[in-house]
């Protein structure tokens, strides 16, 4: 017997074999083998896309302009009264006899807008606090820490208003930084944990060994494999962003130029309507929450997917 | 553990100090400031500079932080402008604290008890209809604005059905007495039963509404563990004993799997005070959560800073107790 | 071989790589005196260090060019900080380990960086060892790219799969994933990316443990082969120790942060002068029954114990069969020779040898 | 829950308070919110016939004042006791007219003093010049007043709440002018917090903070008619709609300034809403300072074209909510007719702006968030209509928004803001209340100061307040009122908005004030 | 008739989505008291699903168990839930490859040990936790009265796995299976366990399974051996028989990779190709054909049954090693 031959090609044999991707799924492939017969997942996922693609349509969709007090003669503070759904406007106008449903339609787009920079802001400044903290490690990591311990130590609403409020003029840009300052912290310790585990792991230490640039260490190696429960942790918060927004316009400190519709300003400036036209807060309450919902049901069905005690 | 404890303590100063200083900078460069709060829309140029004087707002910052430090350290926040003007910051947090802790602790409650039990069931029938009901329940729950909620529940119960009060703490006209500002302690205190029961009443609906958060995350994590442990090798250790249900379901599978989920209480204090702010606001609940919502509104500084400070102490305290009980629970973390 | 240990370590005493035209008698790497020590840390404020562990305390060795070192002991005494440390993954806390005549404990930063080129690494979890996001082609360049060996795309690729071949893959795993490699595949991968930056000195942390006994013969012949191949230098740890006789020419056996013995395999199996050594021979399952059921058993009682508070003295004494009160449990015995090139480091290694110290037997059965 | 009020004979009535006030010594305040409470326990020499803004007889029977107007004798009520059975007396007046004249420290702030300042300019140990001089007892029934010269202000300031009188005793025992400044506020004095001490239908009960409520019952010794409730509770609810909500669920009998939006369905549940007679001005405000354009009348003008009052008031204003041509009400005096008024013509607001070169204007629009005003519902929604009337008319709109009190008001106090929403609401029936305030001084939100007309209108307010013959005085108001539409034109009025004040159906005998100085004695509540 | 009786045993696991996994597929055995019977095999091979299978352990859904597993008669996968935690824990007991995972960590030593005694011999908690002292003596953890308040993580790995096997013997079980019960362990501690248990069977007469990847270990421990491939036994024979002449190639392959203490260093070893993952099922013939040297053509296209060779020796083989071939297969070149 002569085992190398042999064993040369079998292994030859095995590797054609594994392409065809029977042999091993990746963590990324499994975790979206599961996810496309997840229920929860199919429905999340259909939610954002049709949110995703009523935000880029909705300029097409939307017969009037949302700024437009077009059904202001119908408006009467005397007797409370507001447009009733009507010809063109099918779900009537607002408290100023804008028109509802093109408000509705044109606000995902702002949603979607605050939602997705506020992430986008908190996951760049959580990202580089992580990367400090975690990369380098050391004293860094200490000031690093202290810092991200006394923002997660302020309640988030609190803080979200916080820094609302430190702004001279209110804007959608003060929503969006409120919010994404909320984030920060979070992402930053979460991304610090991935990182330091990161740092510790076998291939980490092989690429050092190896005498890859530290750089590259950080942005090659450490960096893709902690992104792992950051991108469900993004995702859970998005959701998170659209329903603090909310909040925010709620406690009056959102947006003070309506004039570009967005729910969660929608929502606030309905409160109080709630009891003679409760419609002017449930459809975008309604809307605020299936959409996140929907995020909810990715980020959770993620976090399953990518769990790697799940993984088979 | 002392040590451990001490730690921990040592971390609350640090995060009081910086926080302090934040919160000083912070409130300085907020704009309007206290003087408008003071003077409202009849202010003229001259009365501003005269109050700036008088306040001793002309100072140079640092000055004026080492004075706030000084009197701080007091317990004196100066007074309050906005939300109890003329009012003491301190006694504002004071007489407040009670009216959120009620309201929290009812809400932390409720989403244990409905919780961490749903979560054990949910999690030992994976995929039952209990399950799938609660899951979906508890990711509805997490997607609604408490905000929202709160206005739902009030319209619903307080008034179209009227079955429960619409807001505030207690029927004004009882007329009870308070002497530890928990009013349903009080009212079991000094035997006023109905006061008592009346102030309950009051608690329901934004206890409610403030614990479908904490209820949907604690059920979460709840199911979570307990799924991990019933797969972690000493429950089948114990089911090889042939240990009879009970005895598994407690000092084996709950034991173990409560102990994220203490660690996630902590957490949710956090979540409540932020809810607190928008429930108490709806439902008129005169608590520190109003007072930080009606503090931004009327640039109350002084009340600002006693509340984010002590709510923030108040947040780490618990999680250092949280933390403390983990370590009680668990014994691997009793040697730190 | 002069006794190391004695000496200071000074890195002046070490002629400088330029100048001395590698002696054939100059040993590819030689520690003198190693030592590390991990801080234990804990603090109200700022974290203060309140102890050591004493993962790596004092060992001294050589390894010749072209050789295998093997290194055992149990679990926690050390011998992956020592694997680390000879590589500069770790920092020592003191000594020296002289790399091919530089002193690798003062270099630090790019140099080092460069360095490591000359030394590389085999780990023993295949799986979290490779960076799941890469493919093995990536993973085999990375390292040719840090050196500089990444010449042109032709001869990468033709470098690349012969890489390949030598540790018995197909060329076709370039594009693969580790994941999609079982687990003898996977270490050959890592053998690959080890010898891709055609190192002289290769530390094997446990190659084969986590492998199936089939498997673990394959890459068993894999690194032989490749050493025969290529003429590396191996430090090959394993808690093994029918493996480690297997693969090296000499070995080290750790307890509790220092080498307690040393030799040739050989004349290490088959005469063991260190009581640890014996217990451990006398521990491992021989698969054969006639073997086993006549096999003499040193039973050790009690455990390792804590390198964070080593036993005064010799470090073996709390489970040693042989200890002697007033001795061991007051000096620690320095490793001294006995026979050539067989080190041991224990107070009455010559008595045990000849059976002339009782106590022995207290603990051995059948 | 009902049932426990009804429980102790239905004779406390609660009413929903927007805020807390901030003490209960009127003297150092300035805000509705504490003179709804105070008024109820407090009465001044003079007060308000209920339902109008005319002085009528209170603590004092009658008054007359000397030709030259700068001697005021009061014929003081006899047999009226303080809460605390003090006597009151021309001493008692006297006491208290001395206590504001000499206040020192942060009492001379107008954080604290407002009404004083504003009626009776300095005090004795400031530079400032007083209108007062000083107070004489002829005997125990009588008190004269000096002033040191004649003013329009005169008598109906002092039934402003904060010249209510007080015990002299109570104020002397619990410390009244003990103000000290700590942190970035006024620490109050013992008295102010826990024992104000009045003649009024009601007395101080208690203030429980924690439940955020005050509780005052009957004065049973009251000189007068006796309060009609056991006990009147002020609830404290900061938010609007809960306060609606609380009405609804029976949780309190009433609360003030209901949403406009609210009060047809208010009045649909069965409710009481009642519509004060308006006495209050919101205008579109322009400042002299920063924009050069603003500084032309005809750009003022074609502002004042190109606002739709109509269309505002219908759709943003509540019920009885009228357009406004004047900075005041009709009720108040010198309200001339026949001014040039400006009707909505955005054709005529372009050609305007053409002529005066600045076809494409573009002014920066302030505009207030976190706050609504009695003058002001909705101020998202007043900005919107105007805006929108305003680029109508070719003019582009910048947004300024600011909170309340997080800079709005301190920049538009100081000119900043080119053009902004703001209103006012009469402390009594006096021009000077009103014009005076907005013109008298020219470095204000108006900032007339780089204005030609700026010195000379203020000058000519000035006059008209120290002149001593009310019919002289009257004549003068309305020549003022007139130019002010037709060659000054610093800002534009807009609306009158009636406050609204709502109560449950058994609430009877309320009697509104245009003046929001409602006197809950007369109220009961049907069982 | 044996104690433990194994007939025939299989185990699917049927998951959505995703092909059944035959894990145990017709595993038959006995074990007589007092003795011990070994399976080895190589990861994966089915090992530990057998043994959880014999203890009723499997988790519930998606699991089909077949076949049958007779404690003393008594047909144990058809027991009722009630009757069968009756009997685990007191006739049958377990002892698992992770000491510390296999602990629960928030429960003091004593409180798992004495729980068995407590529920299975109605003993009152105070006389449980004397016995559990005595127990633990027994297994040679010194100072047991101390060690009863302790937590898992407070032990070594030894002194774990000691506690553990006390455990398991609180009830003095007839049958104890023991899954890598030293796999985690250091040698030198290993040792120590193999020696304990090897004393307790002598001792106590109970029935041991012992379950391993490390023939080292079988030739010290088991009287018994069966192979397993690929869930199935492949070759079943007395101890010295199967280590004198193996005649499955592949139990003769597993032995030969293993380098060993007692043969001349220096040999090139003569492992099996290929690795677990390329078995093929055993619907398609011999499942180790693929990886095997001495594959006929028959051998992928038939399914060899497994077959008694000799007293006491099974083997599954279409082309077995002669008798006399036995040492011409020791490793060479
Ligand atoms: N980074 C570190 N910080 C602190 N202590 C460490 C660190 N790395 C290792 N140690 C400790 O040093 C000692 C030696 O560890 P090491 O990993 O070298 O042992 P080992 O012989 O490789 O053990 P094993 O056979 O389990 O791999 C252990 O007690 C370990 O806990
Ligand atoms: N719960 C399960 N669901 C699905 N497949 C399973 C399950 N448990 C085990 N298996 C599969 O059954 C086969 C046999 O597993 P088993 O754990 O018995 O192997 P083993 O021989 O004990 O291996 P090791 O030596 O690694 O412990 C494996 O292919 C495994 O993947
Ligand atoms: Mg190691
Ligand atoms: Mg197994
Ligand atoms: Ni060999």
């Amino acid at each position: 017997m002569v085992p190398g031959t042999q064993r040369g090609k079998r292994i030859d044999e095995l590797a054609e074999s594994g392409s065809d991707g029977s042999a091993g799924i990746s963590l990324a492939a499994s975790a979206w083998r599961r996810l496309r017969r997840s229920p929860t997942f199919l429905l999340g996922a259909g939610i954002i896309a049709a949110f995703v693609l009523l935000a880029l349509v909705s300029p097409l969709l939307a017969q009037h302009d949302p700024a437009l007090r077009l059904l202001e003669d119908q408006v009467s503070r005397a007797d409370n009264s507001i447009p009733e759904p009507q010809g063109d406007f099918p779900l009537g106008g607002d408290q100023y006899g804008r028109p509802l449903l093109s408000r509705l339609l044109l606000g995902s787009q702002q949603t979607l807008l605050v939602a997705l920079t506020a992430t986008v802001l908190g996951l760049g400044g959580g990202l580089t606090l992580g990367i400090l903290a975690g990369a380098f490690g050391g004293w860094v990591d200490t000031v690093v820490m202290r810092v991200v311990d006394v923002l997660l130590s302020v309640p988030s609403l609190l803080l979200a208003v916080s820094i609302g409020a430190l702004f001279q003029q209110q804007s959608r840009f003060t929503v969006i930084i409120a919010v994404a300052t909320v984030q920060i912290p979070i992402f930053g310790r979460l991304l610090r944990g991935t990182m330091l585990a990161q740092r510790a792991s076998d291939h980490v230490l092989a690429a050092r060994a190896l005498g890859v640039k530290q750089r590259s260490v950080v942005f090659r190696h450490m960096l893709p494999n902690a992104l792992g429960p950051v991108v469900v942790q993004a995702t859970l918060m998005l959701a998170v962003a659209i329903i603090d927004a909310a909040a925010l316009s709620f406690l009056g400190l959102g947006a003070a130029d309506t004039s570009t519709p967005e729910w969660g300003q929608m929502l606030g400036s309905a409160q109080n309507f709630f009891d003679t036209h409760p419609h002017l807060a449930f459809w975008p309450a309604g809307c605020i929450i299936v959409v996140a919902l929907g995020f909810t049901l990715v980020g959770e069905s993620l976090r399953d997917a990518l769990d790697p005690k799940k993984r088979r | 553990m002392l040590r451990y404890t001490v730690r921990r303590l040592g971390q609350l100063v640090i995060v009081a100090v910086v926080l302090s200083i934040l919160l000083f900078g912070w409130l300085r460069a907020l704009p309007g400031g206290p003087v408008s709060a003071l003077l409202g829309e009849r202010a003229t140029e001259e009365s501003r500079a005269q109050l700036v004087e008088q306040l001793g707002l002309n100072q140079p910052l640092h000055v004026q932080y080492w004075k706030f430090v000084q009197r701080a350290v007091t317990g004196d926040f100066g007074v309050s402008t906005g939300v109890q003007p003329g009012t003491p910051a301190m006694e504002v947090f004071l007489q407040r604290m009670p009216a959120t802790l009620e309201l929290s602790v009812l809400a932390l409650l409720l989403a244990v008890v409905v919780g961490v039990p749903l979560g054990y069931f949910a999690g030992r029938r994976q995929g039952g209809w209990l399950d799938n009901l609660s899951i979906t329940w508890s990711l509805i729950g997490v997607a609604v604005p408490v905000f929202f909620l709160a206005f739902l529940l009030k319209y619903v119960f307080a008034i179209e059905l009227g079955a429960l009060p619409a807001s505030g703490r207690q029927e004004v006209s009882i007329d009870a007495t308070h002497a530890t500002g928990f009013y349903v302690l009080d009212g079991m205190l000094t035997g006023e039963w109905d006061a008592a029961w009346n102030a309950f009443l009051h608690l329901l609906l934004p206890a409610a509404a403030l614990s479908t958060i904490p209820f949907a995350v604690i059920f979460r994590i709840t199911r979570a563990s307990v799924l991990d442990v019933l797969e972690e090798d000493f429950v089948r250790t114990a089911r090889s004993k042939g240990l009879g249900a009970r005895v598994i379901r407690g000092r084996h599978v709950l034991r173990n799997a409560m102990l994220p989920v203490v660690t996630t209480i902590g957490l949710q204090t956090g979540a409540l005070l932020s809810g607190a702010v928008l429930t108490e606001q709806v439902f008129n609940i005169t608590g520190i959560g109003q007072a930080l919502s009606l503090g931004f509104q009327r640039q109350d500084y002084a009340v600002l800073q006693v509340v984010i400070l002590a709510t923030a102490m108040v947040y780490v305290l618990v999680n250092l107790v949280v933390d403390l009980t983990y370590a009680a629970i668990d014994p691997r973390l009793r040697e730190r | 071989m002069t006794e190391t240990t004695g000496e200071p370590n000074s890195g002046s005493a070490v002629p400088d790589g330029a100048g001395a035209q590698e002696p054939a008698d100059r040993p590819l790497v030689e520690l003198r005196d190693l030592r590390v020590h991990f801080p234990i840390k804990r603090g109200v404020l700022l974290d203060r260090t309140v102890g050591w562990v004493y993962a790596v305390d004092g060992v001294s060795l050589r390894i010749d060019r072209g050789s295998t070192y093997g290194l055992v002991g149990e679990s926690g005494c050390g011998k992956s900080t020592l694997g680390k440390t000879v590589l500069r993954l770790e920092k020592p806390s003191s000594g020296s380990i002289v790399l091919d005549g530089t002193d690798m404990s003062r270099v630090s930063g790019e140099p080092l960086r460069r360095m490591r080129r000359r030394m590389q690494m085999v780990f023993q979890d295949t799986l979290s060892s490779l960076d799941p996001r890469q493919s093995v082609e990536s993973l085999l360049v990375e390292g040719l790219r840090a050196h500089g060996m990444d010449e042109g795309r032709g001869r990468t690729e033709r470098r690349l799969r012969e890489l390949l071949s030598a540790v018995g893959l197909p060329a076709s795993a370039l594009r693969r994933y580790p994941h999609e490699f079982s687990g003898g595949q996977r270490q050959r991968v890592g053998i690959a990316r080890a010898l891709a930056v055609e190192p002289e000195l290769v530390v094997a942390d446990e190659p084969v443990s986590a492998l199936d006994v089939s498997v673990q013969a394959q890459v068993l012949n894999v690194l032989r082969d490749l050493q025969d191949e290529y003429g590396l230098t191996y430090l090959v740890i394993a808690h093994d120790l029918a493996v480690v006789r297997h693969v090296a020419d000499r070995v080290g056996v750790m307890y509790l942060g220092g080498l307690v013995e040393e030799a040739d395999s050989d004349e290490l199996y088959e005469r063991p002068l260190h009581p640890y050594t014996r217990a451990l021979l006398s521990a491992v399952p021989v698969p054969d029954p006639e073997v086993e059921d006549s096999r003499e058993r040193i039973l050790l009682s009690g455990d390792l114990p804590s390198p964070a508070d080593p036993p005064a003295g010799c470090p073996f004494q709390t489970r040693c069969p042989w200890r002697q009160p007033g001795v061991c449990d007051v000096e620690r015995p320095e490793p001294r020779e006995l026979g050539e090139g067989h080190r041991v480091a224990c107070h009455y290694a010559e008595s045990i040898r000849d059976g002339a110290l009782p106590g022995g037997s207290a603990g051995t059965v059948e | 829950v009902q049932s426990q009020r009804e429980g102790d004979g239905g004779r406390t009535m609660v009413f929903g308070a927007a805020g807390a006030p901030a003490l209960f010594d009127p003297f150092y305040a300035s805000d509705g919110e504490t003179f709804r409470v105070t008024r109820q326990m407090m009465e001044g020499l003079v007060g308000f016939e209920p339902g109008t803004a005319e002085v009528e007889p209170a603590l004092a029977e009658s008054w007359e004042s000397s030709e030259d107007g700068t001697e005021w004798t009061f014929q003081l009520r006899e047999g009226v006791e303080f809460h605390d059975g003090t006597e009151f007396d021309a001493d008692a007046v006297c006491a208290n007219f001395e206590r504001w004249y000499n206040q020192t420290g942060p009492g001379q702030n107008a954080a604290l003093s407002y009404y004083w300042i504003e009626t009776f300019g300095g005090f004795a140990s400031d530079d400032d010049p007083s209108l007062y001089s000083s107070c004489e007892t002829p005997d125990q029934s009588t008190a004269v007043l000096e002033l040191t010269r004649p003013s329009s202000k005169f008598p109906d300031a002092l039934g402003l709440d904060s010249f209510s009188i007080q015990s002299p005793t109570a104020m002397e025992e619990y410390g009244a002018d003990e103000v000290t400044a700590r942190g970035s506020s006024f620490e109050y004095s013992e008295y102010a917090k826990q024992h104000p001490t009045g003649t009024g239908p009601f007395e101080f009960d208690s203030y429980d903070e924690s439940n955020q409520s005050i509780v005052l019952r009957r004065n049973e010794d009251y000189w007068g008619e006796k309060a009609e409730l056991d006990r009147l509770v002020f609830k404290i609810i900061p938010d609007e709609s809960v306060r609606k909500q609380e009405l609804l669920s029976g949780g309190i009998d009433g609360y003030d300034f209901p949403n406009p939006a609210d009060i047809s369905g208010l009045r649909d549940q069965g409710f009481d809403v009642q519509v004060r007679d308006p006495f209050n001005i919101l205008y579109l405000g322009i400042s002299q300072r920063s924009n050069p354009a603003l500084r032309d009348l005809r750009v003022r003008e074609a502002l004042a074209r190109a606002v739709d009052k109509e269309n505002l008031v219908e759709a943003n204003m509540p019920d009885g909510a009228e357009p406004a041509e004047l900075f005041y009400p009709d009720s108040v005096d010198g309200y001339p007719e026949d001014v040039t008024k400006y009707p909505h013509d955005p054709q005529r607001a372009k050609q305007l702006l053409r002529e005066a070169g600045h076809q494409d204007l573009t002014i920066e629009f302030w505009w207030p968030t976190q706050v609504t005003r009695p003058y002001m519902p909705d101020p998202r929604g007043i900005f919107n209509a105007l805006s929108g009337d305003l680029e109508e008319a070719g003019i582009n709109v910048e947004p300024v928004s600011k909170p309340w009190n997080g800079g709005y008001i301190s920049d538009v106090n100081q000119g900043k803001a080119e053009v902004f929403l703001l209103g006012w609401t009469g402390d009594y029936n006096s021009p000077d209340n009103f014009i005076g305030t907005f013109f008298g001084s020219t470095q204000n939100q108006f900032y007339t100061e780089p204005a030609p007309w700026g010195g000379e209108l203020a000058e000519r307010l000035e006059a008209a307040d120290g002149e001593a013959d009310p019919a002289a005085r009257e004549e003068m108001y309305t020549e003022i009122n007139r130019s002010l539409k037709s060659e000054y034109l610093p800002a534009i009025p807009l609306a009158h908005s009636p406050p609204a004040i709502v109560t449950s159906s058994e609430v009877e005998g309320l009697v509104t004030s245009p003046l929001t100085a409602e006197r809950f004695a007369p109220v009961s509540l049907r069982q | 008739m044996a104690l433990l009786q194994v007939r025939d045993l299989s185990v699917r696991f049927v998951r959505k989505q995703e092909p059944t996994v035959s894990a145990v597929d017709g595993v038959s055995f006995d074990v007589q008291a007092g003795r011990t019977v070994g399976l080895v095999g190589e990861s994966g091979c089915g090992k530990s699903v057998t043994s959880l299978a014999i203890m009723g352990l499997l988790p519930g859904r998606g699991t089909e168990v077949s076949g049958s597993v007779r404690l003393d008669g008594d047909e144990l996968l058809r027991l009722p839930r009630r009757e069968l935690d009756r009997r685990r824990g007191r006739d049958m007991s377990m002892v698992f490859q992770d000491p510390l995972t296999s602990l629960n960590p928030v429960v003091p030593i004593g409180v798992q040990i004495s729980e068995v005694m407590e529920r299975h011999r109605g003993m009152s908690r105070r006389v449980a936790r004397g016995e559990a002292a005595k127990l633990l003596e027994r297994v040679g953890i010194p100072d047991p009265g101390r060690r009863l308040k302790e937590y898992s993580h407070q032990l070594s790995g030894g002194m774990r796995q000691r506690a553990l096997i006390a455990m398991a013997l609180a009830c003095e079980p007839r049958v104890l299976v023991a899954d890598e019960p030293t796999t985690a362990l250091d040698v030198t501690i290993q040792a120590q366990i193999l020696n304990l248990l090897r004393e307790l069977v002598a001792e106590t007469g109970t029935a041991l399974i012992m379950i391993t990847h490390d023939l080292g270990v079988v030739a010290g421990t088991c009287d018994e051996v069966n192979v397993l491939y690929a869930g199935r036994i492949v070759e079943s024979a007395e101890r010295h028989e199967l280590f004198a002449g193996p005649r499955h190639p592949y139990t003769a392959g597993l032995m030969a990779s293993v380098p060993r203490l007692d043969t001349p260093r220096g040999n090139r070893l003569a492992p099996i190709s290929g690795s677990v993952e390329d078995n093929i099922p055993w619907e398609d013939g011999c499942a180790f054909s693929p990886r095997c040297s001495r594959a006929l053509p028959r051998c992928s296209e038939r399914t060899p049954e497994i077959e008694p060779i000799e007293a006491g020796r099974w083997l599954r083989c279409h082309n077995p090693i002669e008798e006399h071939a036995r040492n011409t297969e020791r490793p060479h070149d």
